[in-house]
């Protein structure tokens, strides 16, 4: 994660702000800035913990902000650059090259961070990651390149995830131990308490991390991975987090949920749980960074909830336009950023013309790479088997 | 002419009305949207549930146990199938409880590629529906037989799978369903949520009445009498296209439209086998243990002797998932150039 | 459920105690019987119910019981008559005739109040019942005659409830809205919500009551029946029991679950639970007695939990060999009855007796019956239509 | 010599020991029982899990995507119908990724008739496993076969559905395990766990080997020139009782255990039914949409021309259970006298 961070302190932000100072930084300086100075009091180890959260929500109005400024650029510009990711997939559906968007314009305030605080690699050593379909920003703050995603949209071979083969958003690194993104809901919360229990005979500290939506909780799948992780002397390292956008495609939560936090759904399984507001990078920041260190130190389980928005309708299913009638995490970030002098408006917007060209050149060349062939179907049916069509064609 | 998605619309508001449909729910189903298909836009007794299938074929179970009249949607068939368990169990309740209890509920769930749905928005669900005694499964492929069959689905007194082709639900009929008005606009203005908000909108039913369409009987959609083909769902109108051009090769094609694939009309089937002595099934499930090699198996068993040609299958290669990438789908399941060659091939084997 | 008790009290005690004055009771009288004296207090209607019962367990050990004295014997008999049957259904397996036992001894101390108080009858007006396969003792309550539970477990063609298909305990009853039991543990909380979705419509004071075991709660059917019980507004008037013995087969509950009070399961989706003493009548049939009143008259869900014993074992599998190490409620219960002067230590013997010998010539009755043929596979494949094999035989 | 739950228990102790299997779970699974059958008793790595078939499941997925190499139990194949889904998303795993990711798993699970297990304890699961690709699926009928399949199931980087027929977990084999003492009580004594008290009991393993079976190959259990019959599971070892019998009335039967249902060893069917140009396909899942159908298919689709009969298949009625009176198993699931039938018929048909 310190790896992370400071390759972001260093190269992003010196772009952003274009100060001298910061781009100068050797990297001892900026590897001690990594590490941020939480302002907040650490959350008391309560022997049987409740279903809300014991860590105190951050008063981001306070004149100064808990984070380093560094961090704060680092996630401001990690946010945006995802953000001009999506605009760009979602542009490139709107102009047919692609068949289908989905994606997490809205929850960057939420990924990034979370990105930010993984431990990225291969083997039970690191932080297994069993994802939905909304987290290019967790993908980019990891420090993934943003072609890969652009590909995919347009269903090229050269696809890393897929080759062609799934949807946009549906990401698949195994160096990263990053498991397949599944369309089927819920299944990664059945799968990951198996990673997790291989972690926690493993030792070390990699954790599994499952995320997804909140509409996903009626599924059944969920409650599995209650319980697959918290059996008596077996509970597991596993980061169980839902992003509560409050819709599930057209269907309002409220509707037909009766579950008033869903994190209290942990209760019940004496796990550690909390509702946070993935809105706000920093208070994002600083309640996942509790919740990381108890589970990667203690071994055991911890639910979060975190409130986040869904800016572009659920997917191009649904038109992928623009919404008003929710807070857009950039802005309100910006705003704070400005008050308090981190970055400018004028600076923010530079962010943004950079990526979005960024974005366009990117997408002008994935648009020109061949798709699969038809014979490819055949590839990779048995893993470390040849093609082969198992009937013969007359 | 109303499309697959206007006539099922149609028919369930028939069923609300008429025929005591009580419930017509799942994932999106009520308003605003009323399915991400349409199939349930601006109806009574529509309502939305939680994203749980398992949920949604229990719920249905119980409506149909305490009297109700569910009519069930599985969003995708790709995700009916953490509840083939509740399937079975909807299908062995009658005859484990010695014909005490019977369930009269209908599952609805889009099935097909023919939409770029890659691996989760393609499935087909044939083969499996057609393993689970005690259903009556239903595919229609076209706007008045899903109109139809869904009518004598929502009499039936057993479950009933009704599978629609995804690729098919766009597509207009060439028959009118009585009462629809002829014209498309007209129709659209009266059954067709607008866009935007529709809070106060509500949709003007047209008067549409019976049709002597019942589970069970298949169609032959053309008659022939070198070689009989049989489909179902959205590879029928690539078999009839076919027989067209074939017909201009001086190949003639018998097309049946299965239509009912359980119980399944042998009659029908055997009579044209007979007749043509050469039979190609076409389906777009995966090919083994599909249920298209049921079909060649009754064949063989019962018109060995009497057939010209080996029947043969033309379906879905056994590959575990349908890619997004054109090159991939048109690879994975059955295109009409497909349809073309098998039936060429079959009508130039030697007897 | 006043016919019963009625029904219960004018035969059953009549006999056991063998008193005239109460045989001699008028209907009327025996009307006002059925209606216990409620010693306990009533429950709150608490706006957001605790996760524990807001109902005080009664103190058993008073000088005076809660519960009227005929409803008392008429409980008592009817355990003895469950228990009776249990051992003479086990009995008949260990010897020969019957292939699979599977049943309730050592519930009846909460199965018995549980079938006085269902309402009894076919359609929406009435209770509908998810059961699993222990729950001879609620049909007895209900006033089933035991001759059918022998019958399906020699799997006679007369078997009453499969006709001889399905093993012992797999009870159907249409005309008491008793769904068929099923072997697949679960199911029957995702089926629930349906049969009192359907109720909730129809209105007046119909329920719906599922149970099931400890160990089928991590099953996802089980939060799935929590979810769909619990709709905002739209509420379900279903009983949701989970009887706790605390095994599945072999496995202790302690081991695989982590969950200190299954009864805490309901309370994020915001219903009313408790957990109960199963093993005595007295507190089960007040408790659930309580239940059933929130249930049929608010319309909204009740997760109640019952500890109870399992004092054969799994199922014949396992052997179906009495254990010492769990309370046996019948004792427990003659031995209050006997100290509060209810019924005698003699005249509890008699009753035992009694129904040992009544079960003795059933099962002999039922051993002589036929099978049935084999081509009666056919039947029912399809409600309303005539056997049929879907293809020719060669 | 060992029965099959003996073998299995043996291949997994040596799977344990040498191929780097981690976790042998499922419920019922670890101490004290070690499973419903017995196959799991002794064993180090095994452990009971909660009542949760997707759990279990979906634990095995992720063990194995973490490195490990689970072997996960459902403890009847009865209840594994609701995690079609899941076992779908492994078979798939590797596809959609585009050969990112493997899953080495093995799922084993008891199917069949054959115990008076009513209708949830008699279920198939071969036709419903072989319309899943990405999966290799084996059903050894001989505790040798289910020592070996088991060796190599446990090596494979794909998953694996371990099928074991219930009615054949007593048999006792006619090969022995290398390493294993020929005495039968002998082998009891060392392997199987006492009644009563086991906490302080530990198996003693014999120092069982290799035996050359790999996951494909058929085996040609009895050679013959007339008829060709293969089977698996429970219904093979009447397919050699009946060829027997038959051999007795000049009927020359070859009889091949098919052990590998996916992908199977098709050169060796070809070979057989060439040489016979009869062939009867036995096995016991309903038979409408089943395994066997689709090698009738394939017979039908490259020997047509070389058939002296139709292709028969022998399989399970298409009734919603299997009832538990013995007169409604034996006229639901194929039994001797209907193997003995269907091939004198067979035999009798003139070309
Ligand atoms: C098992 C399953 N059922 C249905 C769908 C169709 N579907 C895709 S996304 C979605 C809504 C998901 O809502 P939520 O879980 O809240 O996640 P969100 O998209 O809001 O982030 C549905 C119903 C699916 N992909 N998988
Ligand atoms: C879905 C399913 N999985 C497994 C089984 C096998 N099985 C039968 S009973 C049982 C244990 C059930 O335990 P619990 O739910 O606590 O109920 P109890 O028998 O203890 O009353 C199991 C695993 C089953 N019947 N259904
Ligand atoms: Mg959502
Ligand atoms: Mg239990």
């Amino acid at each position: 994660m310190a790896r992370d961070a400071k390759k972001l302190q260093v190269v992003k932000p010196a772009k952003a702000s274009g100060k001298k100072a910061s781009a100068a930084k050797t990297k001892a300086e900026a590897r001690a800035d990594a590490k941020p100075q939480v302002k907040a009091p650490a959350a008391p180890a309560a022997p049987r913990p409740q279903p809300v959260s014991a860590f105190k929500p951050i008063i981001t109005h306070s004149d100064e902000l808990p984070l380093d400024r560094q961090l704060l650029l680092s996630m401001h510009d990690t946010m945006v650059k995802a953000r001009c990711l999506e605009e760009r997939l979602i542009a490139m559906y709107k102009s047919g090259h692609g068949y289908f968007w989905i994606g997490g314009p809205g929850e960057e305030a939420f990924n990034v961070p979370l990105g930010l605080l993984i431990k990225k690699g291969q083997g039970p050593a690191f932080d297994y990651l069993h994802f939905h379909y909304r987290q290019s920003a967790t993908l980019l703050a990891m420090g993934e390149e943003p072609l890969g995603a652009l590909r995919q949209m347009k269903n090229t071979a050269t696809d890393p995830y897929s080759g062609g083969r799934n949807f946009a958003g549906h990401f698949s690194k195994r160096e990263w131990n990053l498991c397949p993104v599944s369309s089927p809901i819920e299944v990664q919360y059945a799968m990951a308490p198996g990673t997790a229990h291989v972690q926690k005979r493993f030792g070390g500290d990699g954790i599994t991390i499952v995320t997804g939506g909140d509409a996903g909780t009626a599924e059944g799948d969920f409650a599995s991975c209650l319980v697959w992780s918290s059996r008596p002397g077996q509970e597991l390292p596993v980061l169980i987090i839902v992003t509560n956008n409050r819709w599930g495609i057209s269907t309002p939560y409220g509707q037909v949920q009766g579950v008033e936090r869903l994190s209290d759904r942990g209760a019940a399984f004496g796990m550690r749980t909390k509702t946070i507001d993935g809105n706000d990078p920093i208070s994002s920041y600083l309640e996942l960074k509790e919740a990381f260190e108890y589970v990667r130190t203690e071994r055991k389980p911890y639910l979060v909830e975190a409130n986040v928005s869904r800016l572009y309708g659920h997917s191009s299913a649904s038109g992928a336009n623009l919404t008003k009638d929710e807070p857009d995490c950039i802005e309100l970030f910006e705003e704070k950023l400005d008050a308090h002098g981190v970055l400018s408006r004028a600076d923010a917007k530079k962010v943004h013309e950079r990526y979005f060209d960024e974005m366009a050149e990117l997408a002008r060349q994935a648009r020109e790479e061949p798709l699969p062939e038809g014979d490819s179907i055949w590839n990779h049916v048995f893993f470390g088997e040849g093609p082969a069509d198992p009937l013969p064609r007359g | 002419m109303a499309n697959m998605a206007q006539a099922v619309r149609m028919a369930l508001h028939y069923a609300e009305e008429r025929l005591g449909v009580t419930d017509i729910f799942g994932e999106d189903v009520g308003p605003p949207l009323g399915g991400v298909f349409t199939c349930t836009q601006g109806l009574k007794t529509t309502w939305n549930s939680p994203l749980d299938e398992r949920g949604i074929i229990g719920m249905a179970m119980g409506i149909a146990m305490a009297g109700g009249r569910p009519i069930a949607e599985i969003q995708f068939c790709d995700y009916i199938y953490n509840t083939i368990d509740l399937l079975k169990l909807a299908g062995n309740t009658c005859w484990a409880s010695n014909g005490q209890w019977n369930l009269p509920m209908v599952v609805m769930t889009p099935v097909g590629s023919g939409i770029r749905g890659s691996i989760y928005h393609s499935h087909s669900f044939d083969a499996s529906a057609t393993h689970i005694p005690g259903w009556k499964i239903v595919m229609p492929s076209t706007p008045l037989d899903a109109y139809g069959l869904m009518l004598a689905a929502c009499r039936e007194q057993n479950p009933v799978m009704f599978l629609i082709p995804k690729a098919l639900m766009r597509m207009k009929g060439e028959e009118l369903i009585p009462g629809e008005p002829g014209e498309d606009k007209a129709l659209s203005k009266l059954i067709d949520a607008p866009l935007g908000d529709r809070s106060t909108w509500k949709a003007q039913w047209p008067e549409t009445g019976e049709v002597d369409i019942a589970i069970g009987p298949a169609k032959v959609v053309r008659a022939g009498s070198q070689v009989t083909v049989v489909s179902y769902g959205r590879t029928m109108p690539l078999c009839r296209k076919a027989a067209d051009v074939l017909s201009g090769e001086g190949i003639d094609v018998e097309v049946i439209d299965l239509r009912t694939l359980w119980p399944y009309d042998w009659a029908t089937l055997k009579a044209s086998i007979k007749k043509t002595g050469r039979v190609l099934f076409v389906n777009e499930d995966t090919e083994v243990t599909n249920f298209g090699e049921h079909l060649v198996r009754r064949t063989t068993d019962e018109l060995f002797y009497e057939l010209l040609a080996p029947p043969k299958l033309l379906a879905g290669k056994f590959v575990p998932g349908i890619g997004l990438a054109d090159p991939l789908e048109a690879a994975s399941v059955p295109q009409e150039h497909d349809v073309l060659a098998a039936l060429r091939e079959l009508a130039s084997l030697a007897p």
